[in-house]
């Protein structure tokens, strides 16, 4: 149950905090929304632990499962189980929603009710998609949470956010009403299932997996986003509200990268290998181009939101050099991602609260004033730039390690990413907190509350015990990653 | 094959009915189309005649030419209709939709020759000889009581949309309602007002009632109240 | 010549026949100020239907009414569906029918009448008596779509409809006529017979089936014969318009359904492509015009003309699968309509017509439950999962890759990827825009409870679904 | 040569009044009323049709059928003119160009 | 034992954290005292793991499993040796020196516990970086000290020119770490671990193989590898043309400059290289890149430092020249003289830093040499050290400099890879440069006229330099000697700055004391080895030393240098107008800060702003995602004026399906 219990203890926090949201929104007593909202995500989050603590890292296949029909006229079950893969994300998850509720705290003055709502629906939708064992379920969940999302940029984000939020829900849904057709080519192809086992084991000629290679990847493509379906990503999180930001960066789009291991390399082995070249460009175009294009943002949501797709790109990248290193670095890199921009908007959050502009050019010394939250995003933008020592560093080092074994060039321009990353990094926080005041509003600043520092000490704690003791997350994945290189090894005509 | 004379009286009527059609959708006056209308209906109830459907050409004759056509003509008189500005763009619209008519036309008769080639099967009620309003009433009343009852419907249903759409209450003629009028009672027509002495209570208490009375108009007052007489809704 | 009676099987119709007169009766008798006798008259007597419908429920199928009438799970299922949603209808429209000035006992009288064609249309089990069933629901609904007598637009609306939809049932006999010459029958079962036997004159058929699909495609509503659809949903009055568009859509399903795949499989060649092409672009004209439209019901109309396209996808499968999944998406659509206009319904109020896009607006800040009713509808008819409108494109799709059509179902989903961005603006006026007047909203209690439970039904059918998927399988495997 | 009148002869008639009809619709730009009679022209070539068939077929089925598309034309009928009534009391016209206040 | 392992890295460490989290509550003294302590037991740990290795008590474990990934084993771990022991000495010592130093340079910082912390920091970094027994704790320990740089060049991050330094002496190193991590990617696939042991066994078998770059092409992997990891060391040791974050770095706090700067840090690369000797033998291609890359540095940094008038950039041009001495060292397969040569030039030029510290903190914070003069009647002590470090500096016989660099020299001098004739030139035109450039400084500073008096206080070189506290006071300043936390560690640095050379050059650079810890392919690459054959002892070295060309270099760089600067003159001025090209050339840093500036950094940016436009938001957002919206947009507006409201027009729409669903038909049928 304890999976169940993952997707549903969110979801059912977030309606009662809707519901009960009517009656003291009119009284003005935000206080118990947010009480309510940070019990159930800190609810929600204790009930994952089960999911760290009894888990079998020995074991391949999944774990936790739980099997019940669903819609038994198409063979779709209420599947649920989770691999040394997803675990991971779905504890992520669960810990970011606590951020997200929080870092709205005393932030968010219209409708906190649905704001708090929203989240914590969408954190338990996230949920079901990774443990989602079963293709439709998977679908379900994938598309879900794209109305919450919606509605947050929408309703919280800033004066540009109706094209933001409608590009953002149009781009995703491009993608994966594809997946969809695919994942039911899949199931008339398996004679009737969803499960995702028997897709694993299907032969499928060359011709269809190239099809289906594209709808999925397609799909997964736009969430994580690969360059150049990634235009989505700047706007929205130049809009979103912090906390939506976060949610973005640090789990949404690591569900893209997580279809790519889940349906496209096991499913799809001999497409995949045929068309490695292909993604592993395009992710290295997203690691270079983006670097640069980061390089020259003057918005500093938008310096961030372009790190993510470089940071990104490495994921991709790691998965289709079809290495143990590679794939494991890669999911290391989404973890440590996770932890990071959740930090990084997070800080800019701070930040924006105070002086409502994200531009870098309205800053400048901050350190002066605010030196205790210098510290610490200086800390994160090390992590960002890809220290040792940091999480940001683990990935990135396993998956270059990886890409310089598949191919020289590939390792050497993905490696570009220690220059270009420090270089768009420092750069803007030289900009921001190093120097003299630059103008009223920086002099005028005050240095974290508490409620702020703590939540960024907290990250900066999983930042740096991620780039201390990487073991803790890579002995989990082992056995499921070379369960999954097999099948990737294996040819499916 | 020589022509026998049902032959061609079905071509007469036949050519009297196409023309007729055609006036009905190329003439000025909606009159006219009406009156040509009439025509293409007494056409056709010959050419059914031929075809031995009496009673329904003796319908048609009845139901159309008698209250269709005529419901029609009322209507076209009822409706004071500027004829000439009707005509207007008509000779803009031909050859478009001779175009359509001959293409749709060209493609029922390419089909239905095509079709004539084959044979067609056979009818699963056959007519018994006999008088045809005789077989028709038969099976309208036993084995289509269904339909019959149905079409009752969607002529009820004729009658109330029309009343419901075209009947007007006006709103400036008066009706009388007896029953209203008979019911009314004193009390409707009288209502008997006790007025506080309100107005100079808060002066002081010592004051002369008399003030009071010439300040505050004390007549009870018989005000008239709606009277029985409803005005249309 | 099956001439067995079996009158019980029809009581449904009979009951509704005779109700509908009493209500027109009752109606007669009643003064002006209590024309809501008529109102809860008309309601019970969708009840008894109900009830009559109900009780008929575990009868096996059987032919009826000298084999005129047939009684199905299938028929059941849509009378119920059918009964149930005029209710709804009745019961969101009323404050709106006072306000303005046309709650008339006419109205209800004839929406019986209505529902009794299209009654009649789901059981009917031969031609005539489907033209016939037809002829009813659609002369009652032009009648009411012209009942709002002093707005020009309504009765252009009326006006367009009237000839547009005599044109489609000319079209319709013409078809008739082909088939009836090509069969020699009338009956269903003899067409169907008849059809199967290899001495049949297939062209005579064929072009019968053409002019067949071009009317049930008018009376659905699918390109090309969609143009009367915005029209008449923007000129009607909303509860006209709410009428016109959902229930009819169940009868028009389970007519095509009778003709063409109960009576003409064995032609299923030849119109399959037919609505292979009507789907297509239905769904690509419907969801690409609604981008451009300013008035909520006129989106919502072209809304409509893709939701058809998308359901005779099912059709265009040519399987019992892809039928049942046409059935599914055809009850699910008629709930998002009952929601969506229900919700026009109970926000207008006296002098305040609430369908322009942009009377939506801030509707959130006003009534956060109205907003989320609208959300789940929006979302729902856009094929986000989670919602029943998820479940319905699902199960269409998928009887489309069955049938090898997958070039057709991509089309679907970029077609709904198009449709996606107009429901995604109308969120956005509820959601995002501040709204113009700030004058609190405050709906009726029960009909707002009930539009309440509507959007419930939504969700649920959307996360459970598997009651009403079985339903639709088993009915269409039955029938 | 004119040959003796059979079931082709009917149909094609029909077919002729048909198209007659449905291009007296198109062609038509001003005038309801003519509109409606052009309908009735249309109803009037199906009935055409069912009776040849029924003739041809020896068949009685299809004479019930004209028997209800004539009952329910003139119901059709009275309902089209009633709309026709209301119609021209809201907006002075009967003119098909006029009713264009709903379009796009 | 290990525990004394332990206690080296980590009591900085804790130092640091302590200092670091509570400095402010512990106040100043508690946070030198703590961070002074951890040093010091760290200094002593060295010096008792340096005994036990001198008796042959070697280690080589892990210490920590970091993480197991694709077969490798990640892990933290400690390298004992003679190498390493050496590092660590000099480390843990300059680092002890430089912490007591600070106690009076940074005495009215209000960031002292942070600075303090910070080089606590430094050392934990710089000692695990040394320690280290594979290449990925290395990297680790690479990284760290490049941010603790960082941290340290931005200290004052309200100037401007500091943290533009810090960021590009960030950047820079990264451009070699970008090589570095290439070169450990290449070893993680072609040898398969990160471990060093393992690798050196390995290493014969990587020599067999190629690696096909170019197609057709095929190089040795190994000199690849060595390539890409001597890049990393380039970025480290600011080798050119990454040398150019070195003179920037000044920015930063003097004894960071002397720390890191000079003695510690900015060898680590020097470091790597020696550490992985058994690689680097294998490719003469290699060496020969090293050698050159090292001779460029040595000589043309030099001739900078000829032009500087700030002392620190004196200092540190002279400090990159070293560098490229150590480096030639490399190059030339004599990887103990390298490193005997690091060691000497971290207490020498330690010493030199510390020593110009403390004149700044004489003359109040003024850095230009030409308002200094005749400092050494003010400054005792300092002028003492600083002349020994300057002696030192030029390789005068007996002082430890003249060990290692004339080692150097005689090596190059007996090399015969490709690239040593030039690396000769190099060298010994490199003796005269530096001999010229220090003593010019030397004179500048400590003799000659008392030029402080005469130039006024220029109050916006005050407000840009050292402005860490000191009063305000207008006006001249007397120079005055600094207090004895300074003076303390000059002394206890000049010391081994004058013996240590001779007490170790016979056992360290032509001894056997790093034993297996360096490997030198004795056949081929034998220039060590003929200079050891001739190598009888340090005394006649220095002796010999007097008789050498060197020797004559540098005393005629030096003796131009008086006759230059020990008196006013209009000479130099004179000198540079007649050559104003080079001297022009020479003032740009022979341009590359501008062709940097130009081409890299503004290039990147506009590059990127490009790429941003055109790519991004004309491209994919503009064409792509608008223009097909826009598109949809064009037909949804075509369609919906097809639905003009004309009643005829929908009947003709209908009538159109009709006639085309029959003609479908038809077409189908006829097919």
């Amino acid at each position: 149950m304890t999976l169940s219990f993952a997707i549903w203890v969110p979801i059912i926090a977030g309606i009662g905090t809707l519901l009960l949201g009517r009656y003291h929104d009119l009284s003005n007593d935000r206080t118990f929304i947010r009480r309510l909202a940070l019990a159930g995500a800190i609810f929600g989050f204790l009930v994952t632990l089960p999911l760290y603590f009894s888990f079998d890292a020995v074991k391949a296949g999944v774990q936790f499962v739980e099997r019940a029909a669903w819609i038994p006229t198409y063979n779709i079950e209420y599947y649920l189980g989770v691999d040394g893969i997803s675990v991971w994300f779905i504890l992520l998850n669960a810990f970011t929603t606590i951020l997200v509720v929080w870092s709205g705290w005393e932030i968010v003055e219209s409708k906190p009710a649905q704001y708090y709502g929203a989240f914590l629906i969408m954190s338990g939708l996230i949920n079901g998609a990774f443990a989602a064992m079963d293709g439709i379920l998977f679908y379900v969940f994938f598309e879900a949470m794209l109305i919450p999302m919606y509605l947050i940029i929408g309703v919280w984000g800033g004066p540009n956010r109706v094209y933001a939020a409608i590009k953002f829900f149009l781009y995703t849904l491009m993608g994966s009403l594809l997946m969809l057709v695919a994942l039911l080519y899949l199931y008339n192809k398996s004679n009737g299932s969803f499960d995702l086992n028997t897709f694993r084991n299907l032969k499928i000629p060359m011709d269809a997996q190239l099809y289906l290679f594209v709808a999925f990847f397609l799909a997964f493509a736009v969430k994580v986003p690969m360059w150049p379906v990634h235009t989505w990503l700047p706007d929205a999180h130049v809009e979103a509200p912090t906390g939506g930001s976060v949610v973005l960066a640090a789990i949404t789009l690591k569900l893209g990268a997580y279809g790519f291991l889940r349906f496209i390399l096991p499913i799809l082995p001999d497409a995949s290998r045929t068309l490695a070249p292909f993604v592993i460009t395009l992710s290295l175009i997203a690691v270079v181009y983006i670097g640069f294009v980061a390089l020259a943002q003057t918005d500093m949501k938008k310096l961030i939101a372009y790190s993510s797709i470089s940071h990104m790109g490495f994921v991709t990248l790691g998965f289709f050099v079809f290495s143990e290193l590679g794939v494991e670095g890669a999911l290391v890199q989404m973890i440590s991602h996770g932890f990071i921009s959740a930090a990084m908007f997070l800080c800019v959050g701070v930040l924006y609260d105070r002086v409502h502009s994200r531009n870098i050019a309205d800053y400048g010394g901050v350190v002066n004033t605010m030196p205790k939250f210098a510290a610490l995003w200086l800390f994160f933008s090390m992590a960002n730039a890809g220290l040792p020592g940091t999480s940001g560093f683990v990935g990135e080092f396993m998956v270059a390690l990886a890409a310089v074994k598949f191919n020289f060039w590939v390792g050497f321009l993905a490696a570009s990413t220690l220059i270009l990353g420090a270089a768009y990094t420092l750069w803007m926080y030289k900009r921001v907190v190093f120097g003299d005041i630059a103008n009223d509003n920086v002099r005028s600043l005050q240095d974290v509350t508490s409620r702020e520092y703590w939540m960024l000490v907290l990250l900066a704690f999983c930042v740096l015990g991620m780039g201390l003791k990487p073991a803790i997350f890579t002995d989990l994945m082992h056995a499921s990653v070379s369960d999954l290189l097999a099948h990737v090894a294996k040819s499916k005509l | 094959m020589s022509l026998t004379f049902s032959g061609a009286v079905y071509y007469l009527f036949a050519a009297i009915l196409v023309f007729a059609a055609l006036r009905v959708v190329t003439v000025k006056n909606p009159v006219q189309a009406a009156l040509f209308l009439v025509l293409a209906f007494f056409s056709a109830a010959a050419i059914w005649m031929l075809l031995k459907a009496e009673f329904l050409a003796v319908a048609l004759v009845l139901v159309y030419v008698g209250a269709v056509m005529v419901l029609f003509l009322f209507v076209v008189m009822m409706l004071d209709i500027n004829v000439d500005s009707l005509r207007a763009g008509f000779r803009k619209a031909i050859p478009v939709s001779m175009l359509v008519g001959v293409l749709i036309l060209a493609e029922m008769a390419m089909a239905l020759m095509a079709a004539m080639k084959r044979p067609i099967g056979t009818g699963a009620m056959p007519i018994d000889t006999g008088s045809n309003t005789r077989a028709l009433g038969m099976v309208l009343y036993t084995h289509y009581v269904y339909v019959f009852e149905l079409a009752a419907a969607v002529l009820l249903v004729a009658i109330i949309a029309a009343i419901a759409l075209t009947h007007r209450k006006r709103a400036e003629t008066k009706v009388q309602d007896p029953g209203e009028q008979v019911k009314v009672k004193k009390a409707d027509r009288v209502r008997v007002l006790k007025m506080e002495p309100s107005i100079l209570k808060k002066n002081t208490e010592t004051a002369p009632q008399v003030l009071t009375q010439t300040a505050a108009s004390p007549v009870p007052a018989a005000q008239p109240i709606a009277p029985a007489v409803k005005v249309g809704a | 010549m099956n001439s067995n009676l079996n009158w019980i099987a029809a009581l449904p119709e009979l009951a509704l026949l005779a109700s509908a007169c009493v209500v027109l009766l009752i109606d007669l008798l009643v003064p002006d100020r209590k024309r809501d006798y008529t109102f809860w008259h008309a309601q019970l007597a969708l009840f008894i239907t109900l009830c009559c419908v109900a009780s008929n429920w575990v009868m096996p199928s059987t032919l009826a009414l000298n084999g005129l009438y047939v009684h199905d799970t299938m028929s059941s299922v849509l009378k119920i569906a059918i009964l149930l949603g005029t209710s709804a209808i009745f019961a969101y429209s009323r404050a709106h029918l006072v306000s303005r000035d046309i709650f008339t006992g006419e109205f209800y009288v004839l929406a019986l009448f209505a529902v009794l064609g299209m009654m009649v249309m789901v059981s009917g089990a031969n031609l005539l008596v489907l033209y016939v069933g037809l002829e009813l629901q659609a002369l009652c609904l032009y009648a009411i779509v012209a009942m709002n007598r002093d707005s020009a637009q309504s009765s252009e609306a009326a006006m367009k409809y009237f000839i547009l939809g005599a044109l489609a049932s000319g079209l319709l006999l013409y078809g008739f006529s082909m088939i009836y010459g090509a069969t020699g029958s009338l009956d269903i079962a003899a067409v169907y017979k008849a059809a199967n036997s290899a001495s049949v004159n297939k062209t005579f058929l064929v072009l019968g089936v053409v002019f067949t699909v071009s009317a049930v495609a008018f009376k659905l509503g699918a390109v090309p014969y969609h143009m009367w659809v915005p029209d008449v949903y923007q000129g009607a009055s909303t509860p006209a318009t709410l009428l016109v568009a959902s229930v009819p859509k169940l009868a028009a399903f389970a007519f095509t359904l009778r003709i063409l795949v109960q009576g003409l499989q064995s032609t299923v060649n030849d119109w399959q492509m037919m609505i292979v092409l009507i789907a297509g672009l239905s769904m690509v004209v419907g969801n690409l015009t609604a981008i451009m439209q300013t008035n909520f019901k006129r989106m919502l109309a072209y809304s409509a003309i893709a939701n058809m396209g998308f359901m005779l996808l099912g059709f265009a499968a040519g399987s019992v699968e892809g039928y049942a999944s046409s059935m599914f998406y055809v009850i699910a659509y008629m709930v998002m309509t009952l929601a969506s206009f229900g919700a026009i319904l109970l926000l207008s109020r006296a002098g305040f017509e609430a369908e322009q896009l942009n009377d939506l607006k801030g509707l959130n800040r006003r009534h956060p439950g109205f907003a989320a009713i609208l959300l789940i509808t929006l979302f729902s008819l856009s094929g986000i999962p989670s919602t029943v409108g998820f479940i319905s494109k699902f199960v269409v799709i998928e009887a489309l890759i069955t049938s090898k059509l997958v070039w057709l179902a991509v089309l679907a989903v970029l077609a709904s990827l198009v449709g996606a961005y107009y429901y995604l603006r109308a969120v956005k006026l509820i959601y995002f825009d501040a709204p113009d007047d700030a004058t609190a909203i405050q709906p009726e209690r029960g009909p707002y409870l009930l539009l309440c439970a509507n959007a419930l039904l939504i969700i649920v059918w959307g996360v459970f679904p598997q009651w009403l998927i079985s339903l639709c399988t088993k009915a269409m495997s039955l029938s | 040569m004119l040959t003796e009148p059979g079931l082709s002869h009917s149909l094609i008639l029909g077919a002729i009044l048909f198209t007659i009809s449905v291009v007296g619709i198109v062609l038509n730009r001003k005038n309801l009323i003519v509109l409606l009679m052009a309908i009735e022209l249309m109803l009037l070539a199906v009935n055409m049709n069912f009776i040849a068939f029924s003739h041809h077929l020896n068949d009685l089925q299809g004479q019930v059928f004209v028997f209800f598309i004539l009952t329910v034309a003139a119901a059709e009928s009275a309902i089209g003119l009633a709309i026709l009534v209301v119609l021209f009391r809201n907006v002075r016209s009967i003119n098909v160009d006029d009713l264009t206040s709903l379009r796009g | 034992m290990k525990y004394s392992y332990l206690i080296v890295p980590f009591a900085p460490l804790l130092g640091a954290i302590i200092a670091g989290l509570f400095g402010k509550q512990l106040g100043r003294r508690a946070s030198h005292v703590v961070t002074i302590l951890g040093v010091f037991a760290s200094f002593i740990a060295s010096v008792v793991v340096a005994m036990d290795v001198a008796n042959g008590n070697l280690f080589n474990g892990p210490l920590y499993r970091w993480m197991t990934s694709g077969g490798i084993n990640f892990e933290v771990g400690f390298l004992i040796d003679r190498l390493t022991v050496t590092m660590m000495l000099v480390v843990t010592s300059v680092s002890l020196m430089v912490h007591i130093y600070t106690i009076g340079y940074m005495v009215d910082d209000p960031g002292y516990q942070r600075f303090f912390s910070y080089i606590s920091l430094f050392t934990f970094s710089m000692l695990m970086l040394v320690m280290s027994n594979n290449l990925m704790q290395l990297f680790f320990g690479w990284e760290a000290v490049g941010l603790v740089s960082y941290l340290l060049i931005g200290f004052w991050y309200t100037r401007p020119t500091a943290i533009y330094a810090n960021l590009k002496a960030f950047l820079v190193n990264r451009v070699g770490d970008f090589g570095f991590l290439l070169g450990i990617g290449l070893i993680a696939a072609y040898a398969g671990t990160m471990d060093y042991a393992m690798l050196f066994e390995k290493a014969p078998e990587l020599a067999k193989k190629t690696i096909e770059l170019f197609s057709g092409s095929p190089w040795s992997l190994v000199t690849v590898t060595c390539i890409c990891l001597f890049i990393g060391a380039m970025g480290k040791s600011a080798q050119v043309p990454l040398h150019v974050w070195l003179p920037d770095s000044m920015e930063g706090p003097t004894p960071i400059s002397a720390l890191i700067h000079a003695a510690t840090m900015v060898t680590a690369g020097i470091f790597m290289v020696a550490r992985m000797s058994p690689l680097f033998e294998l490719s003469d291609t290699a060496l020969s890149f090293i050698l050159i890359i090292g001779s460029i540095t040595a000589l043309f940094m030099g001739f900078l430092g000829v032009i500087q008038n700030d002392i620190k950039r004196v200092v540190a041009y002279s400090t990159l020249s070293q560098l490229g001495y150590m480096t030639v060292a490399l190059g030339a397969s004599a990887y103990s003289v390298a490193i005997f040569h690091l060691m000497t030039h971290a207490f020498f030029k330690a010493l030199l830093f510390l020593g110009a510290g403390s004149v700044i903190m004489g003359m109040h914070h003024e850095q230009d040499i030409r308002k200094m003069g005749g400092l050494w009647k003010y400054m005792k002590i300092t002028w003492i050290t600083s002349l020994i470090g300057s002696l030192a500096l030029i390789g005068f016989p007996f002082l430890s400099g003249f060990y290692s660099k004339d080692s150097i020299i005689e090596v190059v001098h007996a090399s015969k890879i490709y690239g040593s004739g030039f690396a000769n030139f190099a060298v010994l035109a490199g003796v005269f440069v530096t001999a010229f450039y220090s003593f010019r400084m030397y004179f500048l500073v400590f003799h000659g006229e008392e030029r402080f008096r005469d130039v006024e206080h220029d109050d916006h070189r005050h407000a840009a330099s050292d402005d860490h506290g000191h009063d305000h006071q207008h006006g001249v300043h007397e120079p005055h000697e600094s207090p004895w936390v300074v003076t303390l560690p000059l002394i206890l640095l000049a010391i081994p700055s004058f013996i240590i050379g001779a007490l170790l050059v016979s056992s360290m650079a032509f001894g056997k004391w790093f034993g297996s810890a360096i490997f030198v392919d004795e056949k081929a690459h034998a220039a060590l080895t003929s200079v050891i054959n001739t190598f009888h002892g340090p005394m006649p070295m220095a002796l010999h030393g007097f008789l050498t060309l060197p020797f004559l270099l540098a005393m005629l760089g030096v003796g131009l240098a008086a006759f230059l600067y020990l008196r006013p003159s209009d000479l130099p001025a004179k000198i540079a107008r007649a050559f104003s090209p080079v001297y022009k050339l020479l003032e740009n840093k022979y341009y590359f800060d501008r062709f940097n500036e130009i081409v890299f950094a503004a290039g990147s940016r506009a590059l990127g702003g490009g790429l941003s436009r055109v790519g991004d938001k004309a491209l994919i957002d503009g064409f792509l995602v608008n223009g097909s919206a826009g598109l949809i947009g064009k037909f949804a507006a075509i369609l919906r004026n097809l639905q003009t409201g004309q009643l005829y027009v929908y009947a003709f729409m209908m009538l159109i399906g009709v006639v085309s669903l029959i003609a479908w038909w038809q077409h189908i049928a006829t097919r």
